[in-house]
């Protein structure tokens, strides 16, 4: 699996999600900078979490302007694979490559903890290594997870089963109303969602800080095991 | 205010009759505003630790692993495999009461470029906090001002906080205590040191543009804080912790290449104290011409830039045929890059402006020169035989009151606002164990650290106190399977002037001291903060209990067998010691 | 000439921020406030003389970078 | 009757999203655009029918809670 980061001036979770993709996946990933006005060949994209230009006006906004934007955006619409954790959930949704939006944590702090997602579905390239229902942990890092749709787009992201991850309770109860469940607030308790093709994720917490025995945790393998076997032919 | 320059200006910018006329006997005239402005922060309480200094002298500071000790930006020690730890704290304390959010924040930015500087990319912060009563209203004002700042700052730069500790007492009702503290790490053939060299050679400005902001600081923080602190109060700084990252980021980038000969951040009394050291080091001089100085308002005089404490910025000397390329870098990241001046041999600052020389100091005698004071002391008398206590209440309400007590109840609500796995290194984040334990990148070790000081011990016996804070800093690192290997420490005390402020500094410096060496523990980097006293409307002015924090690191070969504080079912509880 | 971008949640859209608010005008004594809502402003110069040609850029540069119009919505005013 | 607080950075004070915005312009080739500054905007309901009574209200909501005096102005607009 040949996978890209994508480096925007503020992002800071890169050596994190290339020490995730080089464990599992055992490749070193390229490193990309926003500037650039081509893609090489890839299998995967992955938009790292950090603070992208400060997240200054609302997180995102800016990078989604970069002009590798608009490589990622082709490569999305020619049926590649794209990935975005924390601040590149924000940007895919800020570039509509996924739909809704994050404001601000329902209780306006920064949520910097250990909670738990539940996996929604089985059927796609970033979760087929789990089964529906599974619970595991997945550390929160952010200001502005509080997931947010119009809830004709929320309806349709749940008949479509594009509601890829969920916050719940430890024990994998969901309430969208009750803050030790579902921590930021978001609309129906969503982490993240999937797009019509399945090929671009989005979600909030960070599986690529669980996935090193020696750190303690391996809570966050599958994603990457599962993108390995959808994207290794 | 009138900015004729006299001894009455001077007496307003800090300085002392005596110190004054010291001024005058150097320059052999009355200076200019400039020159004052650049006399007064040098020899400040904060840049000359002239009350201090005499008892930091006796601290250890040496040990085969040590690599630099005091005197540099932070303390370097080896910790194998070709790397070095790099670390310091530093107080933030006033400004975090004229606005929390924004004074933590700067605390934490300021202590990572002491770190980035010296060629460590920083890997964990940690902080030591003490904030007043919790039931009034301005502390709760306080502590969350400061809690979002610590986090908005390191999150946002990427660094996680792994650790820290907090207190309250009456005593810091008008002064809470900001202590951070950085953690690099570093290649040991790749440390960047800040003494100026290579006569001609290019002194350049990079990062944000400087404006009108915390002019004086300097000064200030060492200025007893009363109750007309509003009418003085500076315009506050303002973080911008995305510049920071960018200018991490390009300071490495540029720290691989050789184009580096000396560099230094701007952080009290920027653009003075970063060129005045540089060139004081080196033994060279410096020549700076304000007009190139990237300026974010108009009309500001020299003596405004050269006391601006704008945040995010640094001060380098390159080699000159390799200036392209740091520009080039600097670029990249979006950074103000000029270059503001050159290295003389006249072993003099010279600031030019509009065309007019603004100042024209010799460099010796102001470091040689600077003030130094051996201030008298009475000792605290020692704490009265406590004797049997009475138990009026039962063990298990005893142990409700002291699990419900601020001073122990779960600290989750702080941590958990600050982002402590950033970076994919964390072994072991708040609450997880003794000390925290963040893995070197790729390697299998790991550094463990902690912060802690117990501040009504050092105000019932200063001397115990100073030794148990280092005695606990050691256990704390040992407890997890970790080696201890050195100190930074952060001296937060009252007014100096009284003699028994001083007394419990002096023998808090001697209680550390002592462990230290008892415990092979040096002192490698520290910072003190004096006046830290509150005037009540009575015109009483109380100081705060002696707060000697110490910061400590230390080296755990494989990260895989530290220990934490969980209980795995099924083992035995040992007490070992009394 | 100087333009101001005001961008605030649409209506409906849920607003964290000005929850808190309202939260703490409580706690503050002050009982008589109803819906609290936050936007932001940006103020800016744009280098030209002419009205419409400011309030165009400054549309323009709301709807492509100052607002997320899946839920914000925004106003521009061109200064006197 | 509605009233609408608008906060801002002080002249002088770092305005750290003012400068990543007007640079951001730049990028998207606004290339006319002088100083951006950020601030925010409050909007509320007091339930008052006396405008006078309203601004103080405003102002006292300003002083004690939306505002940070040491680095922030504020102004208060009452609508009509
Ligand atoms: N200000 C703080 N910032 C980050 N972590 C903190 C802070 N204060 C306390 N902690 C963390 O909370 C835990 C408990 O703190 P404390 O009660 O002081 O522990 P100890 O007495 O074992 O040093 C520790 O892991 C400590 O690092």
């Amino acid at each position: 699996m040949k996978a890209g980061i994508v480096l925007f001036p503020g992002t800071n979770r890169e050596r994190d999600m290339a020490q995730a993709l080089r464990l599992v996946s055992g490749r070193d990933p390229v490193m990309l900078w926003h500037r650039d006005t081509s893609l090489p060949q890839l299998d995967l994209v992955v938009l790292p979490g950090g603070f992208s230009f400060g997240d200054y006006l609302r997180s995102g906004a800016m990078g989604a302007h970069s002009p590798l934007m608009r490589e990622i955006r082709s490569f999305a619409e020619r049926g590649g694979h794209v990935l975005g954790v924390c601040n590149g959930f924000q940007i895919l949704t800020e570039a509509q490559l996924l739909p809704g939006a994050l404001l601000r944590n329902a209780g306006m702090r920064f949520l910097a903890q250990e909670h738990f997602l539940r996996v929604e579905t089985a059927d796609s390239p970033f979760t087929r290594d789990w089964s529906k229902g599974d619970v595991f942990r997945a550390p929160l890092a952010h200001g502005d997870g509080n997931y947010t749709a119009a809830p004709d787009v929320l309806d349709r992201l749940e008949a479509e089963d594009r509601v890829a991850f969920r916050y719940v309770s430890a024990q994998g109860q969901d309430d969208a109303a009750d803050r030790r469940c579902n921590p930021n607030g978001s609309q129906r308790s969503i982490a993240g969602v999937l797009s019509e093709n399945r090929r671009v994720c989005g979600l909030m917490p960070h599986p690529e800080n669980l996935v090193d025995p020696d750190l303690g945790a391996t809570d966050g393998v599958p994603l990457f095991s599962s993108l390995v076997k959808s994207l290794v032919a | 205010m009138s900015m004729t320059v006299n001894a009455e200006l001077a007496a307003r910018f800090g300085l002392s009759a005596e110190e004054y006329q010291k001024v005058l006997d150097i320059m052999g005239r009355v200076p200019s505003l400039t020159e004052l402005g650049i006399f007064s922060v040098m020899w400040s309480e904060h840049c000359s630790y002239k009350s201090s200094r005499v008892h930091l002298k006796t601290l250890p500071t040496k040990a085969p692993w040590v690599i630099h000790g005091p005197g540099e930006n932070a303390g370097v020690v080896d910790i194998g495999e070709g790397l070095a730890a790099v670390f310091k704290m530093e107080s933030h304390n006033h400004p975090s009461f004229i606005e929390p959010y924004q004074g933590a924040a700067t605390g934490v930015g300021g202590i990572l470029r002491d770190v980035f500087t010296m060629g460590a990319r920083p890997v964990a912060n940690l902080n030591a906090l003490r904030f007043g009563d919790p039931s009034l209203p301005v502390t709760r004002r306080v502590i969350d001002g400061v809690v979002r700042g610590i986090g908005g700052y390191g999150n946002c730069v990427g660094v996680p906080t792994v650790g820290g500790e907090i207190n309250f007492h009456p005593a810091y009702n008008g002064n809470p205590l900001v202590n951070a503290m950085t953690v690099g790490i570093a290649r040991t053939d790749k440390i960047f040191l800040s003494a100026a060299a290579g006569i001609g050679n290019p002194v350049v400005y990079v990062g944000s543009k400087t404006g009108r902001d915390g002019i004086h600081g300097a000064t200030m923080s060492s200025a007893e804080f009363d109750e007309h602190a509003a009418s003085k109060r500076p315009t506050v700084q303002v973080g911008d912790p995305f510049t920071e990252k960018l200018l991490i980021e390009a300071c490495l980038e540029l720290m691989a290449t050789d184009a580096i000969v000396a560099i230094q951040d701007m952080g009290a009394a920027g653009l003075t104290s970063s060129a005045v050291e540089m060139a004081g080091k080196g033994g060279v001089g410096i020549e700076l011409d304000l007009d190139k100085v990237p300026q974010r308002e108009t009309g500001m005089t020299a003596y405004e830039m050269m006391l601006s404490e704008s945040q995010e910025r640094m001060l380098m000397v390159l080699k000159p045929e390799r200036t392209e390329t740091a520009r080039t870098i600097f670029e990249k990241w979006d950074l103000d890059f000029a270059v503001v001046g050159v290295l003389t041999d006249t072993a003099r600052i010279t600031v030019r402006h509009n065309g007019r020389t603004e100042a024209d100091i010799p460099l010796a005698p102001l470091a040689d020169e600077a003030p130094l004071y051996h201030r008298p002391l009475v000792h605290t008398p020692p704490p009265g035989r406590i004797g049997i206590v009475a138990d009026p209440v039962g063990i298990e309400h005893a142990l409700l009151t002291l699990l419900a007590c601020p001073d122990l109840a779960s600290r989750a609500w702080v941590w958990n606002q600050y982002d402590s796995g950033v970076g994919g290194q964390t072994s072991r984040r708040p609450g997880a164990a003794d000390a925290a334990i963040v893995r070197v990148e790729g390697t299998r070790r790991g550094l463990a650290m902690t912060t802690d000081c117990t501040p009504r011990y050092c105000q019932a016996d200063a001397h115990a106190g100073g030794a148990q804070a280092v005695a606990e800093a050691w256990r704390n690192i040992t407890a997890t399977g970790a080696l201890p290997l050195a100190v930074t420490d952060n001296l937060n005390f009252g007014n100096p002037e009284k003699p028994e402020i001083m007394g419990q500094f002096a023998d808090a410096v001697r209680g550390m001291g002592e462990a230290c060496r008892a415990l092979d523990f040096p002192v490698v980097s520290g910072n003190v903060s004096l006046y830290n006293q509150t005037s009540h409307p009575n015109g009483i002015s109380t100081p705060i209990l002696p707060t000697p924090a110490i910061g400590a690191i230390g080296v755990i070969e494989d990260v895989t067998k530290a220990v934490g504080l969980a209980m795995p079912e099924g083992c035995e509880l040992v007490l070992i010691g009394e | 000439m100087k333009i101001r971008v005001n961008v605030m949640l649409k209506e409906g859209v849920l607003d964290p921020q000005g929850k808190a608010i309202g939260h703490a005008f409580e706690v503050l004594g002050f009982s008589n406030v109803g819906e609290v809502r936050v936007g932001k402003t940006i103020e800016l110069e744009v280098d030209t003389a002419d009205r419409e040609a400011a309030a165009a850029q400054g549309e323009a540069m709301a709807r492509e970078l100052l607002a997320n119009l899946v839920i914000e919505d925004f106003a521009v005013e061109v200064a006197e």
